[in-house]
């Protein structure tokens, strides 16, 4: 299925919630949404006849500057298509619903996120840092990060 | 010098006759039996596992491998030591037995690596938490290399003064063993405070509650 | 003589413990420095948790501070074990970017290169596979052979472990001439030592008796958790990027792809998840025959297509059939030399996911085996 | 004392007993060095590997430098253990492995202690070594080391029962448990040995799968009593690190080490003197004496050490539930079979 076909569907299911579908050429076809209803949205996508994206495939929150960004690419195994569904979400309350359970995939990949990123998975049921030690202090991936100078006693900067 | 080299150039006794300090005695055992832990951290760990088999043979030195730090010689930092994991390598190495040596195998080790700059997770050198005997370089070093450091440790060990006489020492030596021995003990009162107020948690690493 | 007491158990006081276990760190058999809490019945595992990061060596922080050219040492060094495939899809995204293409010359030396690696790190997953059931022997048969792969890719690149071989556009430089005579010589060795491996080691009865009906994992459950490679092919889903959503030459060559098929127990079990890597070690043996063909002799140089500035703008998700699954990059590129964001999906960090889900239950003895069958890399995990 | 040639040249006196004592632990200690050196140099042979080769001309004095730095390194005592049962442990270790050698023979001319009841001697003092190693591995205060503590204390009780099996067995065929009685019972040419029905008519060739089934039984078993691969579960490295002798250093843990390979030995013996003639030459009279029979007895205890050796670096390591099923499930049912069909032969002659 092409990727406007699947914005179509989405849009006759969800309207308003399904902001645009961005087919620009160097950037692969993807449909932003509104994070209010991503569980709906997303469970659509997983079992709606024709759709079937039962492969999580990669999850990436991205630092836009103002906003912050998080990334879907999903892929289905049985329809061999795939898609990107991108969410953006403001800085000062970057609250995305967690999709943990649609694919246990996104269990750890949203920890990861929340780990380097800060964004904050609604409803994840273990939402604590993975890769940093627990007591690190700010989210690394930001652009407006700065090196610690010092971690229990360790001198960080070379 | 160890007893065997001796063997190719004795003292001047006689024929069949050939004498060492005891010290050389404990250096050789020392040095020829190197029991190594079975730890590896990153890309490093990977050389050094083909140093371990069949084609490059570490066995060739005597250092055969030990699951326990207990019953190792010495520990190879192999690969890039994180902050979250230099704390457990602190604490292997105070597990070790005495007397126990470290090699430091290749540039994270030594120095940070590659991720000197931007590696907000990395410990730019193992030297910053644990004495280091050896280092490595190389990103990650050849086995050739590491074999290297390996006859380098062995003939550091060899020349190793077991005896000291504290009379023969220099004083600011004796001045920083003095000083350690004040440490140590701050420590040890340290660890006994720390025991008595988490007695429950004994035993148990940081178990996620 | 003393009185004879009578001695009464109380039966509704005894009571039973889980014991919480740490495996790791340091531990000799995971695979580096994964820790993991293994919460114990006696031997039965009645939980796991991993707990991983001991190496996050900040690559996605490092890449937004280096240049497209400059990433690749660094991609390199997320799989240690298998470098050329970790390049071959950061590689293939930036081009996809660029809109540049490759010859087929250059493409087949690509393949070749992460196809032998892909043996390498077959080899690695193996031998220590059987290190974890206590095998010590296979182990250095296997490092042997791949010691012989490793030369051919020091010839190439210079290098032994971390290559920096396929560059943005081209190559580092040109095969040598004995390069095909070489590639014979080590498919011959390989044919003959995994011959050998399967009759001391897969073959052998204390062995599948470990390892089959142990850990096994459901197709359904590994679809969703993600699970990809041999892991989710072993479960017998005929999933391989390099067959479903072909890249460089792959669409061009006959190869099959592995799934397991429950030959010594259920299908998905560890020995299936084993078995399909001996297999597809033996697959990659006849990719590299074929490529082998399309590598003519010409004069072309490999250098020339390498592009003086790379500022793409545009982002896309590249992704290729890594030794443990699907290696995947997101790259966001903003017009400037330095990409805006590389973000790596790692198979090893999903698949070591499904840990807690397929062991519980089992011994812990067969938690090491579904942990060493699972063929985790901490570089890549912790990224 | 026909079997003790120092008291026969030196009488019944303190210095005679002193010296008949003092054997055993020069070879025990002699041949703990020289296997672990085996143990090495087999590996890698097995491996494709040289081995240690820089101590000493191929590297044949390497036991001697682990020795001399073994002896050197520091002893830890964790802070939590508890230090009484963890100091002594190793020692017990050591006294249960060295006790057996009181009984093990050399030739015909020196057995240190010819008891009537010495292969039932051995079986007994062997089982300090459960006690131990659990001693050893619940002091530790390690979770590591009581897991291996308590698989190796299950393992090795379970074991001894079909191995005290064939022990009965062979008593039953030799009508007798002293070292001597069994070993002169199969004196003469190899097939007088118990592996092939002891002396008697050709009617003994018909119980030779049952010696054979027994000589397995009691093979594998003496391999769990001795923690040898493939049931090295208690000290399995890959799963619970070091065992029970994780938290051992320096000469305690090379006391745990020392009587693995001593355990090893006596096992050896054990199969040598009850199935393969002990110090008999296997062709009759021929090179019979004294002295022979020392190599005799020694060659063929320390082929069966090579296998053991042999087996470690060929074999995976099985898991607890199965090691207790080849216990309890095929072997002791085997070994009762073969106990009766043994009896009968033995009333038969």
């Amino acid at each position: 299925m092409l990727p406007n076909e699947i914005f179509d569907k989405l849009k006759i299911e969800f309207g308003e919630e399904i902001i645009s579908l961005n087919e620009d050429p160097g950037y692969e076809p993807s449909i932003k949404v509104e994070p209010t209803n991503l569980v709906d949205i997303m469970l659509f996508l997983r079992d709606e006849e024709g759709l079937e994206f039962d492969y999580p495939s990669c999850l990436s929150g991205v630092d836009l500057g103002a906003n912050l960004g998080v990334v879907y690419n999903l892929y289905s195994m049985k329809r061999a298509h795939k898609i990107t569904i991108k969410v953006e979400v403001p800085k000062e309350a970057p609250d995305v619903p967690s999709c943990e359970l649609v694919w246990r995939s996104f269990d750890w990949h949203e920890r990861e996120a929340y780990d380097l990123l800060g964004i904050n998975f609604v409803g994840h049921h273990n939402l604590t840092r993975i890769l940093l030690p627990d007591d690190w202090e700010g989210h690394p991936l930001r652009k407006d990060y700065v090196q610690p100078d010092y971690f229990h006693g360790m001198k960080v900067p070379y | 010098m160890g007893l065997l080299d001796r063997l190719d150039n004795p003292y001047d006794v006689g024929d069949n006759i050939f004498l060492g300090t005891v010290e050389d005695v404990l250096n050789w055992g020392r040095s020829k039996s190197d029991w190594y832990m079975t730890f590896g951290l990153a890309c490093c760990a990977i050389e050094f596992m083909a140093v371990n088999a069949a084609h490059f043979d570490f066995m060739r030195f005597g250092c055969i491998p030990r699951p326990s730090p207990r019953q190792t010689d010495f520990i190879i930092i192999s690969g890039t030591v994180t902050l979250k994991m230099a704390e457990r390598i602190k604490r292997l190495y105070e597990q070790m037995a005495e007397p126990k040596y470290v090699i430091s195998m290749g540039s994270c080790s030594n120095s940070g690596g590659p991720y000197w700059e931007n590696g907000y997770h990395v410990l730019k050198g193992v030297d910053r938490i644990i004495p280091v005997d050896v280092y490595i370089p190389g990103c990650p070093p050849r086995p050739e290399a590491f074999m290297d450091g390996m006859v380098q440790l062995q003939s550091k060990i060899n020349h190793q003064a077991i005896f000291r006489k504290r009379k023969e020492m220099r004083p600011e030596d004796i001045a920083a063993i003095d000083q350690r021995q004040i440490e140590l003990k701050k420590l040890r009162a340290e660890y006994e405070a720390y025991r008595i107020e988490h007695l429950d948690l004994t035993g148990v690493d940081n178990v996620a509650k | 003589m003393s009185e004879i007491r009578d001695v009464a158990i109380d039966l509704g006081n005894v009571h039973t413990e889980h014991m919480k276990l740490n495996v790791g760190p340091q531990h000799p058999s995971t695979h580096g420095v994964l820790r993991l809490m293994v919460e114990l019945e006696g031997e039965i595992v009645v939980d796991v948790v991993p707990h991983i990061g001991y190496l996050h060596r900040c690559f996605e922080k490092v890449c937004e501070q280096n240049t497209y050219t400059q990433i690749v040492p660094y991609v390199d060094r997320m799989d240690y074990v298998n470098s050329m495939n970790n390049e071959l899809p950061y590689v293939i995204g930036v081009e996809k970017l660029l809109g540049i293409t490759v010859s087929e010359r250059i493409e087949a030396i690509r393949v070749i290169c992460a196809e032998l690696d892909r043996i390498a790190s077959h080899e690695i997953a193996v031998a220590t596979f059987g290190m974890d059931a206590g095998a010590f022997t296979p182990f250095l048969y296997l490092f042997r052979d791949r010691e012989k792969i490793l030369w051919v890719l020091e010839k190439l690149s210079g290098s032994r472990l971390l290559y920096n071989y396929i560059r943005i556009g081209g190559l580092m430089r040109d095969v040598y001439p004995t390069f095909k005579d070489d590639l014979r010589d080590i498919i011959k060795t390989v044919r003959e030592t995994n011959a050998e491996i399967n009759n001391l080691l897969n073959d052998n009865k204390i062995f599948v008796e470990r390892c089959a009906n142990i850990g096994i994992l459901p197709p359904d459950v590994a679809i969703n958790y993600g699970a990809s490679g041999p892991m989710l092919r072993a479960s017998g889903v005929r999933h391989d990027l390099r067959r479903v959503d072909p890249y460089s030459i792959y669409n061009k060559l006959d190869f099959e792809v592995c799934v397991g098929t429950g030959t010594m127990g259920t299908v998905g079990d560890s020995w299936d998840r084993n078995w399909v890597r001996m297999l597809e070690m033996e697959q990659s043996l006849r990719i590299i025959e074929q490529a082998m063909e399309m590598i003519t002799d010409s004069s072309e140089d490999v250098r020339a297509g390498i592009p003086k500035r790379i500022a793409p703008k545009g982002e896309l998700y590249s992704r290729a059939e890594n030794p443990k699954g699907e290696l995947g990059f997101y790259i966001v590129g903003d017009g400037k030399a330095k990409p805006q964001r590389v973000k790596g999906r790692s198979p090893c960090y999903v698949n070591l996911s499904i840990i807690p889900e397929i062991s519980k239950g089992y011994m812990f003895a067969d938690l090491i085996i579904i942990l060493g069958s699972i063929d985790i890399v901490l570089g890549e995990i912790d990224r | 004392m026909e079997s003790n040639f120092i008291l026969e040249l030196l009488g019944n006196n303190i210095w005679a007993y002193l010296i008949t004592a003092a054997i055993p632990l020069v070879f025990v200690v002699v041949y703990a060095l020289v296997a672990i050196l085996g143990e090495l140099k087999i590996a890698s042979w097995v491996q494709d590997r040289l081995g240690p080769m820089r101590t000493g001309p191929w590297g044949i004095i390497q036991p001697v430098a682990e020795v001399v730095k073994l002896l050197q390194k520091e002893d830890i005592t964790p802070r939590n253990a508890n230090k009484p049962l963890f100091n002594t442990a190793p020692f017990v270790v050591f006294t249960g492995s060295f006790a057996a050698f009181a009984v093990i023979p050399y030739s015909s001319k020196f057995i240190p202690a010819d008891i009537n009841l010495g292969v039932f001697y051995i079986f007994a003092v062997s089982s300090f070594t459960v006690i131990a190693i659990l001693m050893g591995g619940w002091a530790s205060n390690n979770k590591y080391s009581v897991l291996g503590a308590v698989r190796s204390a299950s393992q090795m009780i379970s074991y001894e029962i079909p191995t005290s099996l064939s022990i009965i067995a062979i008593a039953a065929l030799s009508n007798t448990l002293s070292v001597s009685g069994i070993i002169n019972s199969q004196s003469g040419w190899f097939w007088n040995w118990n592996l092939l029905g002891g002396q008697g008519s050709a009617i003994k060739y018909l119980f030779i799968p049952f010696l054979l089934v027994l000589f397995i039984v009691y093979f594998v078993g003496s391999l769990a009593e001795a923690n040898r691969t493939p049931f090295d579960i208690p000290e399995g490295e890959s799963e619970i690190v070091g065992g029970y002798h994780t938290e051992y250093s320096s000469m305690k843990f090379a006391m745990f080490y020392f009587a693995e390979y001593a355990n090893m030995y006596v096992v050896s013996a054990m199969i040598t003197i009850m199935f393969l003639g002990g110090w008999n030459s296997p062709f009759g009279d021929f090179m019979n004496s004294p002295i022979w029979q020392a190599f005799w007895f020694i060659a063929k205890a320390m082929s069966f050490v090579f296998v053991q050796l042999w087996l470690r670096w060929t074999l995976p390591r099985v898991r607890v539930d199965q090691l207790m099923h080849i216990c309890w499930k095929v072997m002791l049912p085997a070994a009762f079979v073969s106990l009766i069909g043994i009896s009968l032969l033995g009333v038969i002659k």
